[in-house]
């Protein structure tokens, strides 16, 4: 076990399986000079070279394109969005090409590539850098969708990302890339895709969350465990496919939930998971499934109002009494 | 040579037969969709893409079936993928617009208008990437032209000297807008080839030996690491965009005087001249044709429909689990 | 009252607002001389000129931004996507400047403009022709999205979405438009953004459903009729803002509702309004929300799996005895 | 003339002081997210926005603070945009990234690269529609130049003789990234000119005076009706890409030769020159700016927070529904 950042923990998760496999090429903006917008890449250049750490031209569309077109005949590439905030002007390459290729054509071309960047409402960014994509590209068959929230995942997931054979949205956040925990050395350490995580064994009732709000989820369970009240925070890790049997597992003992994400309320991933929720285990329901979502606005640059949109501390402990029907 | 010649010509009157069967197919419902047809850009693919080697990659739009015959895809699997069977070349999941063949390295088969050109660059990304020596040809409209995906990909291609071929059939329309009316300039090769600094050569696309002699110029270029070229193939539709398209922007006068281009009209003459055939064969190889076609729709029409539970199947490598 | 297809009553809508405003015109591709790929602009270059319908390039990230610039500065713009699978090449124009330039602005400059077109699973188009974008697009604060089922809707949603001062999603039905309705002549007939609209009056069961679906649902709520069953069908007609009190008024007098949507299943519009109901209704409801949804796979080409991704009277019928606990 | 003279020189030197200021607050965290300075390309703005009339529409990317002063924003809101405050140019919604005034035809302030191109394209769209005789002039970077956007909006500008002026801000880096290691081409007037069929100007945007003249003859051009003009203005970033970047691509040496070619040094001593300024004159200059500067911060220092309810505010024209 090392201490690593997050963000080094993603690197060595790419480092790793570059060495292992020589399909694996890294492409985006600033990823092979710079060392990275947010020093994901540093070092790589120097260890890979030019050849598979690829400077990109402020070209997201083409260079996604590039990507799903190299996958198509075998190689497996990461393409990085700087953040995923710049995702939107490639959004036909991923929803339509990658997503649709293997179907289109009756199995004949598969694309094992890895869209990864960070995204969150990181800090004064304003409405134009804050996005979260997760609920869109969770609505796409075709495509599977997954947010680390702690190194060690960083370093599994993307390595599972990366081995996999099919098209992988990772959303890493911005504001966890400094984060500091264990990861596991082992060079075959994989988070399975599709497999959440508890990140915190409860009772009473349980947290659905994922990425940065796993963090704040956490906190709030401490302050509730100060009251007596045991939360179960589950860390969905992939966002598609969902992994509903640990869900129901949680839910179905504590008999109440409470889902916390850093993405709009409406038509988000809360409102797609209490859905299925819902339709599977209604009945063992105590009490509504209440969300802590960021709020229904674009994201302002004000600092106190950008606060007042993130799921904070407090509204999590609220959505818990709420629940438990506790004043 | 002469057998390579009486080849394309052949290819070229398997693809129109190929169209002609399919409007009938069409028009009695049995092909669904989106249909494009080729009829009277023949010699764009079938030049072309003759002067490629086997192993070199082959990619275009939703006008995809000369492409994909001329690569040398059976008829029979062509069919059958309009008429939605799972013999079909994309097991009747594509459709018309989606043809796919990985064997015959026949990449699709693309409908988003330009979002095929980045494909194109990757896979020629790829083959520099290996340094396998091979070559990916790239078709497209005019239309196509005007969208942001191929700017990028253009540059990104020129700038790292992608052994891609973008060969644009400029065919005057994009669907019922004519060039003046969509680009900037009428001249694409400044377009496509000046604007990126590769070389941009325009070329009379219904002559098939110029089409495969420009083709082969630049795919020698490609596999010497000297980059992509541009090639503006000057070319007519006969039919609608569509099938469903009446074509009402387009006078008798204009259609008839195309005719007299008609690139198998013009090659069947040529070969004539030269004493490469005679009216006999000519008959012969029509007629062989017309068999082989009849059969391609006999095999599809008897071909068994995908079972209900493909529908969930080749979404994903690893096994799919539905989100419902 | 006239009898007019549907896609007469939007062209109807289109030109009424256009000679009763001069800042209002259509870009688009194919909509001019053309006139309009599915024949919905048809005649309108004659009777208002190049200046005001005007053909386009296929250049749709382009053409959005003209028209939101358009906007910014005053004019009223319709800019019609020949289809919404063509619009995710525009999705950034749409998400990042329509949606947040009042916001980003301070509200200096607000985006009066409407983006519309024909989408869905409309008949053997394949994966890349076959999008359903509502649920993408209702994600987003700052947009309006509006879904018409009728004729008269079709005519008195587009006219009061060409006359909204903010940027509205306008999302018509292939399927639909040679529907025939009665749809009212008067020049100002409107339907509000944001109101649902009761088609069937019931009282066992809600259906909670919006565009083509409309129709299967009758037909479903027909077939209850005849088993003695009497079925709501509520309508959505604008996906965002959602019509939470119509919808809740319905929910709270049937206790039980089944939800039809022709979109995906996952974080779809169906899991946002279950969600909302759920949340503002939890102990009114006597059996799960059902949802019938397109499956979740790509659309395939072939016309039998096709059908049977679309929701079908059968399957509608079948959620609506479960939530009946009927066999 | 003389007094115009002086005032660009003024208007260069506020937007040298106030980024100076801005570096200082940004690095106390009094401004937060991503600040880009303008420090350096001061005469690319105020030289082309001197030469258009103060109806005409100004629009540009998110490296904006010079732009917006140019257009004669008051520094007092510019500065209280970047602390975020109620009073700011965008009531703090916006940051320095996203500055609007709508009174001074000043149109953003925009973040994702390239995607106010085609903004511009529609409001000078407008300008025809309406025939108001007014220009757009539309500011962007090098790095630019790659996106879609930029191919798709230049396209109909050209084909629609839109009167906008795009005026791209070569310095030489998209980033961290050099003009030859992201642009296929090095001549940018080919890219954004020929390649579109409209006039393609390079200019030493250094050069203020040649700057204005340019954009005079660019302006004209389209308040004639000739349609849209591609203006290459050479210039050169002193600081780095934003706030956060330690510029590890940039030698010490490249940058003091750089300052020598400083726009606002070229320009005092032109002016000295020419005998229309002296060194006392000039002091009084700098001083009444600094004033000016600092009156500005303290405006926005005391300036009071939106309100917490500002947050549902000015999001549409409609009453908003939240839809949590
Ligand atoms: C992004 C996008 N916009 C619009 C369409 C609809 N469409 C399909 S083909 C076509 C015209 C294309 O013309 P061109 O590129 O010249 O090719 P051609 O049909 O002449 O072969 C249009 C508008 C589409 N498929 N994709
Ligand atoms: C679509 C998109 N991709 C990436 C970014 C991140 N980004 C912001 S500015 C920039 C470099 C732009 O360079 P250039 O266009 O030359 O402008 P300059 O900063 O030199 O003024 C990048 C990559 C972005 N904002 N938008
Ligand atoms: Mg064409
Ligand atoms: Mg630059």
């Amino acid at each position: 076990m090392a201490v690593l950042h997050y963000r080094e923990a993603l690197r060595a998760a790419m480092t790793e399986e570059m060495e292992r496999d020589e399909r694996v090429f890294l492409m985006g903006e600033e990823v092979a000079e710079y060392n990275g917008a947010y020093k994901v890449s540093q070092g790589m250049l120097d260890q890979f070279g030019a050849n598979r750490i690829i400077d990109t031209p402020i070209s997201e569309n083409g260079f996604a394109g590039i990507g799903i077109g190299a996958a198509m005949v075998g190689l497996r590439p990461i393409v990085e969005f700087m953040t995923w905030s710049f995702g939107y002007v490639a959004f036909d390459q991923l929803v339509n090409n990658a997503a649709n290729m293997r179907y289109m054509s009756g199995g004949q071309f598969s694309v094992p590539i890895v869209f990864r960047g960070n995204s969150g409402i990181a800090g004064a960014l304003g409405a134009t850098h804050s996005h979260r994509p997760e609920a869109l590209y969770s609505h796409v068959p075709g495509l599977t969708v997954m947010m680390p929230s702690t190194p060690a995942d960083a370093k599994g997931m993307l390595k599972a990302a990366i081995r996999s054979d099919d098209p992988v949205v990772f959303i890493e956040h911005e504001n966890l890339l400094g984060d500091r925990g264990e990861v596991p050395d082992d060079r075959d350490f994989l988070v399975p895709i599709g497999k959440a995580d508890v990140k915190r064994e409860g009772s009473d009732v349980t947290i659905l969350t994922y990425s940065r709000s796993v963090l704040t989820s956490l906190k709030a369970a401490e302050i509730m465990a100060s009251e007596g009240v045991s939360v179960e925070v589950v860390d969905l890790r992939t966002l598609r496919p969902l992994d509903l049997e640990t869900i129901l597992k949680s839910v179905v003992k504590t008999h109440r939930a409470v889902i916390v994400e850093e993405d709009w309320p409406y038509c988000g991933i809360g409102a797609g998971v209490a859905d299925r929720v819902y339709n599977a285990v209604f009945d063992e329901l105590d009490a509504p499934i209440r969300r802590v979502t960021a709020k229904d606005t674009p994201i302002p640059y004000n600092r106190r109002l950008e606060a007042s949109v993130i799921p904070s501390v407090e509204r999590v402990v609220a959505a818990l009494k709420d629940v438990l029907y506790k004043k | 040579s002469r057998n390579q010649a009486l080849g394309w010509l052949r290819q070229m009157l398997l693809i129109r037969r190929f169209e002609e069967r399919s409007a009938m197919l069409y028009q009695n419902q049995k092909i669904g969709g989106f249909c494009h047809l080729y009829s009277g850009q023949e010699a764009v693919a079938v030049g072309s893409i003759g002067a490629l080697r086997e192993d070199d990659y082959v990619i275009t739009a939703y006008r995809d079936h000369g492409h994909a015959l001329a690569r040398g895809m059976d008829p029979k699997f062509a069919m059958a993928e309009q008429l939605g069977k799972a013999a079909g070349c994309s097991k009747g999941k594509g459709g018309s617009m989606h043809f796919f063949d990985a064997d015959k390295g026949f990449l699709g088969g693309h409908a988003i208008v330009g979002s095929h050109l980045p494909l194109a660059a990757g896979v020629a990304f790829a083959s520099k990437y290996r340094n396998d020596q091979k070559v990916t040809i790239c078709y497209f409209g005019d239309g196509a032209m005007d969208q942001g995906a191929l700017h990028e990909a253009f540059n990104m291609a020129s700038l790292w000297k992608l052994p891609v071929i973008y060969v644009v059939e400029n065919n005057g329309m994009s669907m019922g807008t004519q060039l003046h009316r969509h680009s900037c300039l009428i001249d694409l090769t400044i377009r496509g080839g000046t604007a990126y600094g590769m070389p941009g050569v325009a070329v009379d696309g219904n002559d098939i030996e110029q089409m495969a002699k420009i083709t082969l110029e630049a795919a020698n270029r490609a596999r010497a690491g000297e980059g992509p070229t541009f090639i503006e193939a000057q070319t007519y539709r006969f039919r609608g965009h569509s099938m469903s398209d009446p074509m009402k922007y387009r006078s008798k006068e204009e259609a008839e005087k195309a005719k007299e281009r008609d690139p198998i009209v013009l090659y069947e003459s040529l070969l004539k001249e030269r004493g490469w055939i005679n009216g006999a064969a000519l008959e012969e190889m029509h007629e062989k044709i017309k068999v082989e076609i009849d059969e391609a729709i006999e095999f599809a029409e008897n071909a068994p429909e995908p079972e209900l539970s493909a529908l969930y199947e080749d979404i994903s490598v690893a096994p799919y689990l539905p989100q419902e």
